[in-house]
């Protein structure tokens, strides 16, 4: 495409998932009235779930998941040496996701009960970052299809890509919401990366934090607060581990 | 099994998949045939398991439902209200009537938008002849357009009753932690009639296409809870006569494990069953909407059917049962005080099931909390794991039929590959 | 009751809505222009250094283009649209009113993609905005020009002015000064100016080259090379945030008094007409009190420098 | 302005017809908050009784009705070489029942800052333009404080202004609409009595504020402050979140996003409401923030609303609703903030004094 002195071309990319629910790939074929827009942008080389046809000229990889077998530690790096741009393409990619609330139990323990007797191979769960390079993060349990499309439009355009820098609160604002800490629960929308439009708050239920920690959080601050309206700190140690994506900020909490 | 003892058709044939396309989720196939004879046919999922019966171990009933939602991102709502139901059941806990509609519609909207997807982007290809749904977006311009009408508007559905599609945000134990939007219902409803045309055009390209002959003699299981097509809860009930209640769960999967699978099997009469869009045809006929049943005649669908590539078709024709039945809802929601959403709770032990009917067939969450309201230990089966067993025997008889027909390597694999695709297997989800 | 009593009519907005008198730049015919750009294309790109490039742009609309006027030291918002709009100072003379001249340095989103164009792309510009050097007041007086890197930019005009009314100024210096000497802007013009126009240019490098054969060190170290009239000269300073602070004090030392110290400042600026707030150095806008500020002004003002 | 008095059931037929005819919003619940105390919202209304005519206050100003918290400001559609752009100052008649009389003059001072400056904005007047506003008085809350900023009495920027004076509303009516509309209701010049009524509301309403702010000088008092360690204090505090500006009915700064329509075809310009709490708010090109605090960018919030900017010929903008100091979860408020940079003040004083200088 050429248009007023720009050249636009059109995306070489591919998809793989990992260890996940798949969800976030679900949401490409999401947003539907500008799906066929959307997939104009892209030339997709290899989408398993969607396409039987695989090539391995892509220079996007779009990474689903996180990794918790030796074998996707070895398709990743393959990935990661085609790939131009690799992309950790959702909150387990990103932060290793709920999948990372095993790591809380020991691997045989865990073996033992969901495969009695059996040989399991399986290991504690890793972000993408923690094998390859990661060159972009899109967060989001699941990713957020409208961000999705303005960044892939951004990258065949050759615009910046950036992900919001304010949190959460601040798009709740925008939706009329009432806070839920005024209704009694903890929320971790001050310390969450913005850019979901708020939609658990807006559904009623706290921000589990997905999308990752905001642009230099306050966590002491928010810790305090927390403790300054009696909540309970164990709902919070639950609500920070949900999405394992606040790592760093763990000596703050309680 | 033995093939039928003809010297042509005494060849050998051997089929190795990894990684088959256009599912959800990774798994291989594999036939050997030798000298005519069947000697295996293995539908084997590699996927990596993530635990999630361990993982729910010690965290807040509260919490729980939105951590099992993300055991598949398809049928997100359906995992959450399984658990939410096997967690209400367990701590005794009534949730009101307007939860009770708003949820149905939110899994009518589930259903919907899953099977579109799986009938216009994943099925669709196999008899157009191409690699994807990509080219049709240009070949057919009408069907895409039309299957993408049906798939936004399950979307709409789920996200208007539930707060968002995929992992839905408002689907909460006790009830809803936010009541949908009148204003919405009604556009919803302007919706839903606008979009009927739509399935009308997929009728119709459904109806040109030439499903294979195939068919073999299985059983069928599904819920059945006596007022509505089934949804949310109700004895569990097989087409070779089987009933049992809900908490019982267990003597209807007899589930076991195949070391070349991290997916488990299920049994029940016979040495496989099937649950999903064909298995509810097949056992809940009489409750289908007049609409949906006047559109199965003209397939020639009729219970109990044994051919699962007609699985495609009982899920057009559920999409039009739910188009009815969703407007009927809205409506009767839109009829009510929209204000009792939860009941509240105090933690509780117990244990119970949870069953519901996800798009691809029952899903069973088993839950028992503690005092304090935290699940202590819990059980899933998903129902593609209740079709495992069945897609590889149907994988060797197929081929077995296939071989005797003189069909060539490549039309075999093709069959083999669709056979699995008809049940529209849902992979990760079945690993979780 | 009668039904359709209630309803409230839909009223236009028009141009005696506004109470204040419009700073109708361009004295453009609808007040509503202010959000709409001209079309501009771009005759000609001058690559000149690593990181800045000179466009020449020319409004492509006769009507517009004969109107269109600016004063040195102002600045215009400059659309690529589908990118956005950034704030660019004007770096020709304001006597040429057929072309205008950029000196941009590729920073990030816009001007990235602005890197990306060839000669005969369209771009749009609204303003021109902010305020201005004043170039009468500073005349019959000897000027001191002080730039640090891109500062050169916004000194460019001033300096077209100067050489243009060269009779009416005594002594006028350039002081320029860069990190490395390949970053020098402008080069080609040196002669020029200091031949035919006899503005003296003194520059420097804080690190030295191969081949260069100039000074070395801070720009303050130019001050040595010059003797400065304290009673009779006025001087122009741009350049990045820290340069201000230490040539200022330098000057003022040197006992110039500090409202004939012009600064052109710079800050974050989403609308150029004073509204988003981005730009605010303690509570003035540096888009509609500045980017051209006195350094009285600005040394009293909060966070400028 | 003409004053009328009319029976309160005799206005909810008014606004029962008012509301049917327009889209209208007004004051409603929307939830009741863990203390047991009604949360009320600006929302769509259509009938009298959808409006809470006691409410208390709203949490969100009604500032979006007129400052989206997301607008479109122009949109390209591009051929070839070539681009259109395309602006539309229009904007909906509305009718917003209920306003507070803080609320009004948080309206009159965004004119101020959006009708009277060098560029006044035109997507702001087509709205207020189109905005039939009806206020409402009602007695304060403990923490409001729009007595102290001088705005908890109102005479313009409304349409049509309610005392209310028991049985009946006192009408302030300052638009030939709403008196036109008026006329088809039953209403009538007011006695003495009335007038005597409005008075003592008036005075009830006057009487009745617990909170003061000491707003003296503060001008001059935040310019002597800047560097004040009580910026960094309550910085620390702060989340950096923004709720602050979002609710607040004065806060309009705001930033400017272009993006391409998804098939490349065109792109908008859109306008968004910004705050100067958050991290990137005064961040250029290269990564330099000039205000890389938390404290910085607090203070900057209450330079900008308590000093006042140019634009605003340096007049205090907050108006004392004390929305900010609810929402914000971090407890920080402006009395509080205030107070503390006053006593910092008054602390150096006593130091001074006790200097061995001065003896
Ligand atoms: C009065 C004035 C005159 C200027 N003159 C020139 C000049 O002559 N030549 C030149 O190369 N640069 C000049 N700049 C700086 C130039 O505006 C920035 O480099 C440019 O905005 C960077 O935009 P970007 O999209 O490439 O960068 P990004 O970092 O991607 O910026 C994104 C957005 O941030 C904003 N932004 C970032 N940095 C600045 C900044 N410094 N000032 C204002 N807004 C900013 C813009 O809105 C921009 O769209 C001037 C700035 C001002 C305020
Ligand atoms: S509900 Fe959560 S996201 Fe919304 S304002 Fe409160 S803390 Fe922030
Ligand atoms: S509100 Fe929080 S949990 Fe919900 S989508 Fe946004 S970031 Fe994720
Ligand atoms: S002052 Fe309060 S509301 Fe405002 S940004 Fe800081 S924490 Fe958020």
């Amino acid at each position: 495409m050429k248009h007023r002195g720009f050249t636009f071309e059109k995306l070489k990319i591919a998809s793989f998932d990992f260890t996940c629910c798949e969800g976030c790939q679900l949401q490409l074929a999401n947003r539907e009235s500008t799906l066929i827009d959307f997939l104009e942008l892209l030339d997709i080389k290899n989408f398993r779930e969607l396409s039987s046809e695989q090539f391995d000229d892509y220079d996007i990889a779009l990474i689903e998941g996180s990794i918790s077998r030796q074998d996707e530690v070895e398709r990743l790096q393959a990935i990661r040496r085609q790939a131009k741009t690799l992309v950790a393409f959702g909150s387990c990619a990103c932060f290793g996701g709920v999948n990372s609330l095993k790591n809380k139990f020991s691997l045989k323990e865990l073996v033992a009960e969901v495969y009695p007797g059996m040989k399991v191979e399986t290991m504690p769960v890793k972000k993408i970052s923690d094998v390859v390079k990661v060159d972009l993060s899109i967060p989001g349990c699941p990713v957020n299809k409208e961000e999705v499309e303005r960044i892939m439009v951004n990258l065949a355009t050759g615009s910046l890509v950036t992900l919001p820098k304010h949190p959460v609160c601040f798009e709740c604002k925008a939706q009329l919401n009432t806070c839920l800490f005024e209704l009694g629960e903890i929320c971790l929308g001050p310390i969450t990366r913005g850019g979901c439009n708020a939609v658990c708050t807006t559904g009623k239920t706290p921000c589990l934090g997905c999308r990752g920690p905001s642009e230099e959080i306050n966590m002491p601050a928010f810790v305090e607060l927390v403790k300054a309206r009696e909540l309970s700190l164990d709902d919070l140690q639950e609500k920070i581990a949900f999405y394992n994506a606040f790592e760093g900020f763990s000596n703050h909490e309680a | 099994m033995h093939l039928k003892d003809s010297a042509t058709m005494k060849r050998d044939y051997s089929l190795d998949i990894r990684h088959l396309t256009r599912v959800e989720g990774h798994a291989n196939i594999s036939i050997t045939v030798k000298d005519g004879k069947l000697l295996d046919a293995r539908w084997a999922i590699v996927e990596t398991p993530r635990f999630f019966e361990v993982m729910v171990k010690g965290m807040s009933a509260e919490r729980v439902p939105f951590l099992t939602s993300r055991i598949c991102g398809i049928c997100s709502i359906s995992h959450a209200l399984a658990s939410i139901r096997a967690l209400e059941r367990a701590m005794k806990i009534e949730p009101p009537v307007v939860a009770e509609k708003t949820r149905l519609l939110a899994m009518h909207g589930e259903t919907l938008q899953s099977h579109a997807l799986h009938l216009f982007f994943l099925v669709a290809p196999d008899f157009t002849g191409t690699a994807s749904v990509l080219p049709l977006i240009t070949s057919h311009p009408d069907l895409i357009k039309a299957g993408l009408r049906i798939k936004e508007l399950g979307n709409e559905i789920s996200t208007v009753s539930a707060g968002r599609c995929t992992h839905p945000v408002s689907l909460v134990v006790g009830g809803l932690s936010k009541a949908p939007d009148k204003q919405q219902l009604l556009q919803l409803r302007t919706m839903i009639q606008e979009s009927k045309p739509a399935l009308d055009t997929a009728c119709s390209f459904f109806r040109t296409l030439k499903i294979p002959e195939f068919k073999r003699e299985t059983e069928f299981i599904s819920l059945s809870n006596g007022s509505s097509y089934p949804s949310i809860g109700g004895s569990i009930i097989s087409t070779d006569g089987v009933k049992q209640d809900e908490n019982e769960y267990l003597l209807m999967t007899n589930e076991y494990s195949r070391d070349f699978s991290t997916s488990k099997f299920t049994r029940l009469s016979r040495e496989s069953s099937v649950a999903g869009a064909l298995a509810r045809f097949n056992n809940n006929y009489d409750r289908l909407h007049p609409k949906a049943k006047e559109v199965a005649a003209s397939f020639d669908l009729q219970a109990v059917c044994h051919n699962p590539f007609m699985n495609n078709i009982a899920q057009l024709i559920e999409c039009i049962h739910i188009l009815e039945d969703a407007g009927e809802m809205i409506d009767s929601l839109l009829d009510m005080e929209l204000r009792e959403i939860r009941t509240p709770y105090s933690p509780k032990a117990g244990s119970a099931t949870g069953a519901v009917e996800a798009p691809r067939g029952i899903l069973y969450h088993h839950m028992e909390t503690s005092d304090e309201g935290k699940v202590v230990r819990a059980d899933c089966i998903i129902p593609t794991t209740q079709n495992n067993a069945n897609i590889g025997y149907d994988l060797g008889a197929i081929a077995e039929q296939a071989l005797q027909e003189g069909k060539n390597d490549k039309e075999i694999e093709k069959l083999c590959e669709m056979v699995v695709r008809s049940y529209d297997p849902c992979i990760s989800c079945s690993v979780h | 009751m009668p039904d359709k009593h209630f309803v409230i009519p839909r009223q236009d907005i028009n141009r005696e809505d506004f109470t204040s008198s419009i700073p109708d730049f361009n004295r453009r015919s609808e007040f509503m222009k202010t959000d709409m750009g001209h079309k501009c294309i771009i005759t000609n790109i001058v690559r000149l250094t690593e990181q800045e490039k000179l466009f020449k742009l020319r409004i492509i609309d006769p009507h517009e283009r004969g109107i269109f006027r600016f004063k040195p030291g102002q600045f215009l918002m400059l659309e690529l649209p589908g990118f956005g709009d950034v704030p660019i100072s004007i770096s020709s003379s304001n006597s040429n009113h057929e072309f205008l001249e950029l000196c941009i340095r590729k920073a990030g989103h816009v001007t990235s993609a602005l890197f990306t164009l060839d000669e005969g792309a369209h771009v749009a510009i609204r303003g021109p905005f902010g305020s201005s050097f004043p170039m009468d007041e500073m005349a019959g007086n000897n000027v001191l020009l002080i730039a640090g890197g891109l500062g050169f930019a916004p000194l460019r005009a001033p300096l077209f002015w100067i050489s243009e009314h060269r009779e009416r100024f005594l002594n006028v210096a350039v002081l320029y000064g860069v990190k490395e000497p390949s970053q020098l802007l402008f080069t080609y013009q040196f002669d020029e100016w200091e031949k035919i126009n006899h503005i003296t240019l003194h520059t420097i490098a804080e690190h030295a080259e191969a081949g260069w054969r100039g000074k070395n060190g801070m720009i303050t170290d130019l001050f040595q090379d010059i003797s400065i009239d304290s009673e009779h000269t006025y001087a122009i300073v741009c350049g990045p945030p820290v340069m201000f602070k230490v040539v200022c004090s330098y000057l003022d030392n040197l006992g110039i008094p500090m409202n004939r110290m012009f600064v052109s400042l710079e800050r974050r600026m989403h609308c150029g007409m004073g509204k988003c707030c981005r730009c605010m150095v303690g509570s003035t806008f540096t888009c509609v009190d500045g980017p051209v500020f006195d350094y009285w002004s600005v040394m009293n003002l909060k966070e400028a420098i | 302005m003409i004053y009328k008095v009319i029976a309160k059931s005799e206005f909810k037929r008014f606004t029962d017809a008012l509301l049917r005819d327009n889209t209208s919003f007004g004051p409603r619940q929307v939830d009741t908050d863990s203390r047991g105390k009604a949360v009320y919202q600006f929302l769509p209304v259509t009938s009298s009784d959808d409006v809470a005519f006691n409410y208390t206050v709203t949490a969100s100003s009604a500032k979006h009705f007129f400052l989206p918290f997301r607008e479109e400001l122009s949109r390209f559609v591009f051929q070839d070489q070539e681009w259109d752009q395309q602006i539309n100052y229009e904007a909906d008649p509305i009718v917003l029942i209920g306003l507070r009389a803080c609320d009004i003059s948080a309206l009159n001072i965004l004119d101020d800052v959006l009708l009277k400056g060098h560029f006044p904005s035109p997507y702001y007047l087509a709205k207020r333009k189109n905005t039939f506003v009806i206020g409402l008085d009602h007695l304060p809350l403990p923490d409001c404080f729009c007595k102290s900023m001088s705005h908890h009495t109102i005479s313009t920027g409304f349409n049509l202004f309610c005392s209310d004076i028991g049985e009946d509303y006192y009408l302030s009516i300052n638009s030939s609409k709403a008196f036109n509309f008026l006329k088809e209701f039953d209403t009538r010049d007011p006695l003495d009595d009335d007038n005597c009524r409005l008075v003592e509301r008036r005075k009830i309403i006057s009487d009745s504020f617990l909170s003061e702010v000491d707003v003296t000088a503060l001008p001059s008092i935040l310019d002597i402050e800047f560097d004040s360690p009580v910026w960094e204090k309550w910085g620390n505090k702060c989340l950096n979140c923004g709720t602050c500006a979002m609710v607040c009915p004065t806060c309009y700064c705001y930033s400017v996003e272009e993006s391409f329509a998804t098939n490349l075809k065109g792109a908008t310009r859109q306008k968004k409401l910004y705050s100067c709490n958050l991290v990137d708010f005064a961040e250029v090109a290269g990564g330099h923030n000039f205000r890389p605090k938390n404290g910085d960018r607090l203070k900057y919030r209450y330079y900008h609303q308590h000093r006042g900017f140019a634009e605003n010929a340096n007049q205090q903008i907050c108006v004392g609703c004390n929305r900010c100091g609810r929402a914000c979860l971090a407890g920080i408020n402006p009395k509080d903030v205030i107070n503390d940079l006053r006593m910092e003040k008054e602390s150096c004083l006593t130091n001074i004094s006790s200097s061995p200088d001065r003896i």
